[in-house]
């Protein structure tokens, strides 16, 4: 029941956003919201903590060790990001004199994606899994062109073929899932019920379940942005909001790589774990090095952090191609740890970029002069990300790197070469941005907009140092649920 | 008790023959060149002379100035404690080992070079770089030579060493010869003679260690120049110790010192020959070549640790 | 489901005469270079989808499929290519679709998509029922010259349909390779695709008043240098 | 009782720190007030780290475990010996230094201060915690904390680029290093590391021999890249003369060891067997480190910059000893092998003390006359001549000169030398003595290096910089320890040596003779002795008499005259050597090797600019060649949304046709 309680706080949003949702007022209802469906999220986890995983809603709904930390992460990313985008879109309000209408679309489609998220998540069903996917990406299309310049256009319209014919390619995937599972299951509405699949995925039809992966894994492989499907991930962060920013970043590619998950899990069973793993692996890597390279020569400090993404996504991949208990579980934790760290890190971004008036990373100097407080904020950050202890993203490091070089020890040196590069792309940019002196024409804001940064940070941080042991167990759980 | 006094002897003994030796080779090197020579005592002169000076110091120059002299003066008198000249196994021998000595040498080269940068003239300046380099390149060699002598006798103890090369009577050591070669360079670099530098001249582009004197007057320089006389003898002292040790007895047989003395003495006689020999033989090198002439001392030294291990002598 | 055997008698070759047919549009769009017409031939391409889900539906007697026809006739067939005829007409979008490849090869390399989606889905197609053997490849095959369609035209409109045209071919997978997905799936894949087309007209309007041409070349300006 | 306290002690100085240095941070907007409490408080926690390093000699092992961020990987800390010897190290260096920091950092800006203080604290605080590590997790935490701490206090000018760069340059390297080091930890401790397998697990680890070398290789280059050894020591010199000097002093003296301990715990008590070939090949980069370092060192205009590269070339020598310790203990020489550690460990305590005092008096000469280029300083002895004293003491004992503490490692460096014959392998034992020709090389123009540091900025007349004013109490008090320290260390040498003892048992399994009295014999007196004591005490009769001797006949008072300008007839600072004109000689010789280049400045003078050499071939065209791959890898990126199509269209296919 409480699952549908969370979707109902999330989606109740949606109407009345987008009918009052301006202004001051707009922003406090998107808080407003956003608590209520983290609140409800809380309670969701401690149900989930009582009586374990469980379905709702006739199976349509699950909620299981896997997908309850993700969600928890969605509700606190999403809080966060609501806060932050007040303070923001007041000043972007001023800045391109946006309309109310726009005002109001800007956060109507913010709380459907949110809720979309949240559906894909909770959803037992493939095909809503799928149909949430598509939902979100409709949703984020009209947030990236929301300030209407050419560049927020082209960003939009890219990401809007490329996403729409990847989930194409997924959706046919699905198809040719629900084939498979006719055959065992017979015609009918619960053959796409991720529960059921699980539980007869040794039977499915390998050939089948090869192909269906494949297209999955071009589908929401194109969302999570593995190398060579990427391309629209950078121009769509750089262009967007930066709370948008914040959130594709920080959740969508989450969820995208959650889908692949759960179709892994079937296929795992399909065809033994070996083929999924050698595809995840071979798309981590190359993400991994891909990205790392691309950062050494980036300008635009939106566009880094975008490319970080898809690094820090890349080396998630990798993990769970690894596979294995401790892989996946280093795995989920990267996910969790990444989401709330980049998160951060596109927050302070956008709030610097806000106070100099650019984007370019040549522009943005002495941070620590002009506000003392968001340069701290966007250093840790910034050294979270590049996995500094305590971060978790350490943590996280430390075990893939100890698994590949158990499981794949000739793939440590590429992986190494990865990480070296992306520390000598970003950092270097970083310093330049927070230390030394600060051009004029500077209008420093409050950083009242960068509070959660510090929230989020703590986060990580005891991530990195002292995980609940609810969590860890949940995430043990949901590795051995991966692990098969 | 003997020890001691024999330590006292011996101390006593290489600072007041440092002069005639050194005026030795003077008057040598004046016979060879068909000059008329000063007469051996002639270093006794000077010193005196200049001991009865009134000795002044630079301008703007610190304590170090004044406390070279003193200093590189007590270094060579503690190695003229250590070197076995009259004897092997003097009490104070055990204090510094081969090793430790090369580190006194140092040490008081490096004073020298301070005091003489403490004045800030260039060629006092010049001269201490130049020394520093010659040194630098030297001490690597010195040492070579002696590492084959250690090998061969187990022990860096100068003492021991010697002992150990008295044993074994007129077999000569492929491995020493070499050595020696090696340590006859160095010596000659190290004591500012010919081809490295020139004790005679006082013509500032190509002189070395007399640059570093230049400021320095009275009793300090007497000092100054007596310490490198002492330096001198040691340096022959050692030589002598490592290739020719025959006739130094252990400390216990004091009794035969009479006989040996005065072979030690021929010993030095003849080492002045060699070198007033080769001095007169020899141009002196433009400074640059200098660093090649100690590459192939170092070269000679390494030289005969090689064939140490090869022919294990 | 049970089909009849009359049913099976001549409503299966009928499922393959409407397949044969998808596939025949496709490269009929593949080919083309008019707009107009690429737009009738997208409608044409609706109207075969519709009635092969009414077939379905009729042969395996699920009643939610009528639906799904009715709704497939009406939003593939009728509803988004007239709001695209008229898009058409309101931005003055006109001429021909300059492709980027050389149609000829443009078709060769839809011949050879074609092959090798059969070839993909030979191992499956075997073990297939009687009513939907063959039905994979040809709606992978629809699929992929509908991708290729999109790689090779520059206008943003064409890319449009291309994408609808993959949409059309998922669907013909989804109703008569696997006798209809499930039904809330359904609907909400029809959502989805109503929604964005509603979007993309937004856009098209955006595009339009920002760049006044619908040319790709405007959006092709965000890149590394 | 007794047996668990150094642990507790060291555990409790390393919070006291933390705390110290949050306190510090509140604090900072009293700046004296801040100095004046804080550091001599966090100075005394240094000696109590040093006493729990004391105690943890004699003391067994000792174990503690936290729960860590996964129930199975656990913060566990340990303390032996070993780390015993080296918190001494930082324990004794910490508390001078931090002493000295108590006057230096008086005149820094409010903000900067604050931020000072902690990650000063945060820094000895990571040090302590690196010695301290007890598993693979631990350790690799507390490593990299070492590195951030010590990146932010070397960027604290972070105004000027240059130490930005440098910064930068030192954490990519620091970086890179630790994940080697992390890879080395999981070969040597395997899965168990993830369940924070503790190093006790890791102890000998069976490894066949491919593996074994590899994981030598791994934490040998994660180290060394800490160490500043070649090719890895590009960071070294622009990091150290970036930081403010009591942080360098930190840097060379500590910091650097702490690569020194890793490699002993992992290659003597991990690797217990060792391959022969490990030991040549150290001993080999180690000497190849010491000359490249100080051939740099003697060419350089800035003081500390100078010592930098000096302190690459002593870690060179440090990596000499402890390779030919490995070569002895992989012959089953364990006496010898004792004997070449302790001198690499003896000479780490030494650098740590001489090191510390130098960089330290350097910063009271960045105080006193403005400025550390030696072409603007000159004279110095006359204004300040307290720390000019101090700063000749550490120059004559970083030169190795008897009787000081330098001279002490080097000579027990050049005994274990001599006792190579023992070897086996004849051309192994014929190659070693050219190897201590090498070092003795290195140390003789080491001492060039540092005469001419000496000479030039403390000596002669001053060139630029004509005022200077003598440091603060504090600062001659710390540097007045360390001068101390020293002579203690060169005088009696055989007390430390007495101490090194259960740490060489730890290491080897077996010390050496147990030094008595004032005598230095580490095999027999037969064989070797040195006692430095009696030497002092030798050359100091020497000196007194002949003063006193002199003095009374021909004691006359002196006159002071101007000096003589060789008939020129002014005498300008200008005639003096400049710092490059003193190393004109070696830059001549080894010209190949500087690449120096002239170029005319701004006042139309010729300047000479030393580079690189690994820097222009190594590490440019490295960067070149990522910036290179970096472009092609984006030109993926360029905009025509129908080639991204075609990207995903053909990845489709491949998989397709690839993987069904």
């Amino acid at each position: 029941m409480l699952i549908l309680l969370v979707l109902a706080c999330a989606a109740m949003g949606i109407p009345l956003l987008a009918l009052w949702g301006d202004g001051r007022r707009g922003a406090a209802m998107f808080i407003g919201f956003n608590t209520l469906t983290l609140l409800a999220i809380l309670a969701l986890a401690i149900q989930v903590l009582q009586d374990g995983a469980f379905t709702a809603g006739g199976g349509q709904f699950l909620v299981d060790d896997l997908s309850i930390v993700l969600v928890l992460v969605d509700g606190v990313v999403g809080l966060s990001t609501a806060w932050f985008s007040r303070n923001y879109m007041l000043h972007e309000t001023v800045h391109w004199s946006l309309s109310r209408r726009r005002v109001r679309l800007y956060h109507a489609m913010f709380q459907t994606f949110l809720a979309t998220m949240l559906l894909a998540l909770l959803t037992n069903n493939m095909g809503i899994l799928w149909v949430a996917m598509e939902g979100a990406t409709l949703s984020t299309v009209l947030l990236v062109s929301l300030f209407r310049t050419a560049e927020g256009l082209e960003a939009a319209w890219k990401y809007f073929i490329l996403c729409g014919v990847g989930l194409a390619m997924a959706l046919f995937g699905t198809i040719l899932l629900y084939f498979a599972a006719q055959k065992i299951m017979g015609h009918g509405a619960d053959a796409l019920l991720w529960t059921h699949l699980a539980a007869v995925r040794h039977q499915l039809e390998p050939q089948v379940m090869a192909i269906a992966f494949i297209f999955m894994l071009v589908g929401y492989g194109t969302k999570i942005g593995l190398t060579p499907l990427n391309n629209w991930l950078p121009d769509a962060h750089a262009s967007g909001p930066s709370s948008v920013s914040a959130v594709l970043s920080g959740l969508l590619l989450n969820v995208a790589l959650y889908a692949i998950l759960r179709a892994k899990v079937l296929v795992d069973g399909a065809l033994g774990r070996d083929f999924a793993s050698h595809l995840l692996m071979g798309f981590g890597l190359l993400s991994l090095l891909v990205a790392g390279f691309s950062m050494l020569r980036q300008r635009d400090v939106k566009r880094l952090f975008a490319y970080s993404s898809i690094e820090h996504m890349g080396l998630a991949t990798f993990a769970f191609g690894i596979g294995g208990p401790l892989a996946s579980f280093a795995g989920l934790l990267h996910m969790v740890s990444h989401s709330l760290t980049k998160s951060s890190v596109f927050f302070s971004v956008g709030q610097a970029v806000q106070d100099v008036g650019s984007r370019e990373i040549q522009r943005i100097r002495g941070m620590l002069e002009f506000s003392p407080l968001l340069g701290w904020a966007f250093m840790l950050a910034v050294l979270f990300i590049l996995g500094m202890p305590p971060s978790g993203l350490f943590l996280s490091e430390f075990l893939i790197i100890t698994s590949t070089l158990q499981a794949q020890p000739w793939l440590t040196p590429l992986l190494l070469l990865g990480l070296g590069v992306a520390f000598a792309g970003i950092f270097p940019r970083m310093q330049g941005m927070v230390f030394g002196a600060h051009q004029e024409g500077v209008a420093r804001q409050s950083v009242v907009g960068i509070i959660p940064v510090f929230v989020q940070l703590t986060l990580v941080a005891m991530l990195g140092v002292f995980i609940p042991l609810t969590l860890v167990q949940w995430m043990q759980h949901a590795a051995q649920l991966l692990h098969g | 008790m003997t020890g001691i006094l024999l330590e006292l002897a011996q101390v006593l003994l290489v600072a007041f023959l440092a002069p005639l030796f050194a005026g030795l080779l003077r008057a040598l090197r004046a016979i060879l060149q068909n000059r008329r020579p000063a007469g051996c005592w002639q270093n006794y002169r000077d010193l005196y002379r200049l001991f009865h000076k009134e000795s002044l110091q630079a301008e703007g120059t610190s304590w170090l100035f004044r406390f070279a002299p003193y200093g590189i003066f007590g270094a060579f008198c503690l190695a003229a404690a250590i070197v076995p000249i009259l004897a092997t196994g003097l009490p104070l021998a055990p204090a510094a080992d081969v090793i430790a000595l090369v580190g006194l040498f140092a040490l008081a080269r490096v004073f020298q070079v301070l005091a003489a940068m403490d004045t800030g003239t260039p060629f006092a300046t010049l001269g201490a770089h130049r020394e520093m380099l010659i040194a630098g390149l030297a001490e690597p060699a010195l040492l070579a030579t002696l590492f084959t002598a250690s090998l061969l006798s187990r022990s860096t103890s100068l003492s021991v060493i010697v002992a150990h090369l008295e044993q074994l009577r007129f077999a000569l050591h492929p491995s020493m010869v070499f050595a020696a070669a090696a340590f006859f360079i160095v010596l000659l670099a190290e004591n500012a003679r010919i081809p490295v530098d020139n004790p005679a001249t006082h013509l500032e582009l190509t002189m070395i260690h007399e640059a570093m004197l230049l400021e320095y007057s009275g009793r300090h320089l007497a000092l100054m120049e007596w310490g490198a006389q002492i330096k001198l003898t040691l340096y022959v002292a050692i030589g002598i110790a490592l290739f020719l040790p025959w006739g130094i007895v252990p400390t216990a047989e004091v009794a035969s010192l009479p006989v040996t003395l005065p072979v030690l003495l021929l010993k030095f006689a003849g080492a002045a020959v060699i070198l007033a020999l080769i001095e007169t033989l020899l141009a002196k090198l433009r400074l640059f070549r200098a660093p090649e002439f100690m590459a192939t001392a170092f070269l000679l030294g390494v030289i005969g640790l090689l064939t140490f291990f090869m022919l294990g002598a | 489901m049970t089909i009849t055997a009359q049913g099976l008698a001549w409503g299966i070759p009928l499922l393959r005469l409407l397949a044969a047919l998808l596939l025949l549009l496709a490269f009929a769009m593949l080919a083309q270079r008019r707009l107009l017409t690429l737009i009738h031939l997208l409608a044409w391409q609706g109207v075969v989808l519709a009635a092969g889900t009414a077939l379905v539906a009729l042969l395996t007697g699920q009643t939610e499929l009528w639906f799904s026809a009715a709704l497939t006739l009406g939003l593939k067939a009728i509803l988004i290519p007239t709001v695209l005829h008229r898009l058409l007409r309101r931005l003055q979008v006109h001429g021909d679709v300059e492709a980027v490849l050389n149609i000829p090869l443009t078709l060769l390399a839809g011949i050879a998509l074609v092959i090798f989606a059969f070839s993909l889905a030979a191992p499956i197609t075997a073990l297939t029922g009687p009513v939907t053997r063959g039905m994979v490849g040809i709606a992978l095959a629809a699929v992929l010259l509908a991708f290729l369609m999109m790689i090779t035209r520059r206008k943003a409109i064409s890319q449009v349909v291309g994408f609808l045209a993959i949409d059309n071919g998922l669907f013909f997978a989804a109703t008569s390779a696997t006798l209809g997905m499930p039904m809330i799936v359904e609907l909400g894949v029809a959502l989805d695709a109503l929604i964005g087309f509603v979007i993309l007209g937004v856009f098209f309007f955006q595009i339009r008043e920002t760049f006044d041409s619908m040319d790709l070349q405007n959006l092709e300006h965000i890149r590394e240098e | 009782m007794i047996s668990c306290l150094p642990l507790d002690l060291a555990t409790g100085a390393l919070l006291l720190w933390l705390g110290l240095g949050l306190l510090g941070f509140l604090l900072g907007g009293w700046p004296t007030a801040a100095c004046r409490l804080i550091f001599p408080l966090s100075s005394v926690v240094a000696l109590l780290l040093a006493v729990s390093g004391f105690s943890a000699l004699t003391a067994p092992p000792d174990q503690l475990q936290l729960r860590g961020p996964l129930p199975a990987l656990p913060w566990s800390f340990q303390i032996d010996p070993l780390s015993g010897f080296f918190l001494i190290l930082l324990g004794l260096l910490a508390f001078a230094v931090t002493l000295f920091a108590t006057g230096y950092f008086r005149a820094l800006s409010r903000p900067a201060l604050r931020r000072l203080m902690l990650q000063y604290h945060t820094f000895l605080l990571g040090m302590g915690l690196v010695l301290l590590a007890a598993n693979a997790f631990t350790f690799l935490v507390a490593w990299e904390i070492m590195a951030l701490a010590s990146y932010f206090l070397v960027v604290t000018e972070h105004e000027e680029a240059g130490s930005r760069h440098a910064g930068f340059l030192y954490l990519l390297i620091a970086h890179l290093g630790a994940l080697a080091i992390l890879l080395g930890f999981v070969l040597l401790a395997g899965a168990a590391i993830a369940q924070g397998g503790p190093f006790s697990a890791m102890l000998h680890a069976p490894l066949d021999p491919f593996w074994a070398s590899a994981a030598f290789l791994l934490t040998f280059f994660g180290f060394s890249a800490k160490a500043g050894l070649l090719p890895l020591h590009i960071w070294l010199p622009d990091a150290h003369p970036a930081a403010p000097a009591p942080v360098s002093a930190l840097m060379s003296g500590a910091m650097l060891q702490m690569a020194f301990y890793g490699m002993l715990r992992v290659d003597f008590l991990f690797l217990g067997k060792l391959a022969t070939w490990w030991g040549p090949f150290v001993l080999g980069v180690g000497l190849a480190t010491a000359l490249f370092g100080v051939l740099f060192a003697a060419v350089q205009t800035d003081m500390k910059r100078l010592l930098a590269y000096s302190s690459i070339e002593n870690m060179g020598l440090i990596m000499v000893a402890f390779g030919l310790a490995l070569i002895f203990r992989a012959h089953g020489l364990g006496a010898l092998a004792a004997l070449a550690l302790a001198a690499a460990l003896y000479h780490a305590l030494n650098h740590a003390f001489f090191k510390g005092l130098l960089f330290l008096g350097s910063g009271s000469v960045l105080h006193g006359a403005g400025s550390v280029s030696m072409d603007r300083l000159g004279g110095l002895i006359r204004q300040m001549p307290q720390t000019a004293f101090f700063m000749l003491l550490g120059t004559l004992a970083i030169a190795g000169l008897p009787p000081l503490n330098g001279f002490v490692s080097e000579w027990l460096l050049l005994q274990a030398f001599l006792l190579s014959p023992a070897l086996p392998q004849s051309t192994l034992s014929a190659v070693l003595p050219l190897a201590a020709s090498g070092v003795v090389l290195a140390v003789a123009l080491a001492a060039y290096a540092m005469v001419k540091f000496y000479g030039i900025a403390f000596l002669g007349q001053a060139r630029g910089a004509r005022h200077a004013h003598e440091a603060g109490r504090w600062e001659r008090s710390a540097m007045a320890l360390l001068s101390v320290a020293c002579i203690f260390l060169g005088l009696f040498p055989g007390v430390l040596l007495n101490l090194l003892h259960p740490v060489l048992q730890e290491m080897l399994g077996q010390g050496f003779a147990v030094q008595q009295g004032l005598w230095l014999t580490p095999v027999s007196a037969q064989r070797a002795s040195y006692s430095p004591a009696i030497f002092f005490l030798g050359m100091a009769t020497a000196l007194g008499l002949s003063f006193l001797l002199i003095w009374s006949f021909f004691g006359r008072p002196l006159r002071r005259v101007p000096a003589w300008a060789c008939g020129f007839p002014v005498r300008t600072p200008a005639m003096q050597d400049s710092s490059l004109g003193f190393a004109q000689p070696l830059l001549r010789i080894f010209a190949p090797l500087y690449q120096a280049e002239r170029e005319v400045d701004g006042a139309g003078r010729w300047r000479m600019r030393i580079g690189e050499p690994l820097y222009r071939g190594f590490y440019q065209p490295l960067s070149l060649l990522a910036l290179w791959l970096s472009a092609q890898v984006l030109r993926l990126q360029q905009g025509r949304i129908t080639l991204y199509l075609l990207y995903s269209f053909l990845t489709l296919l491949i998989l397709l046709a690839v993987w069904r």
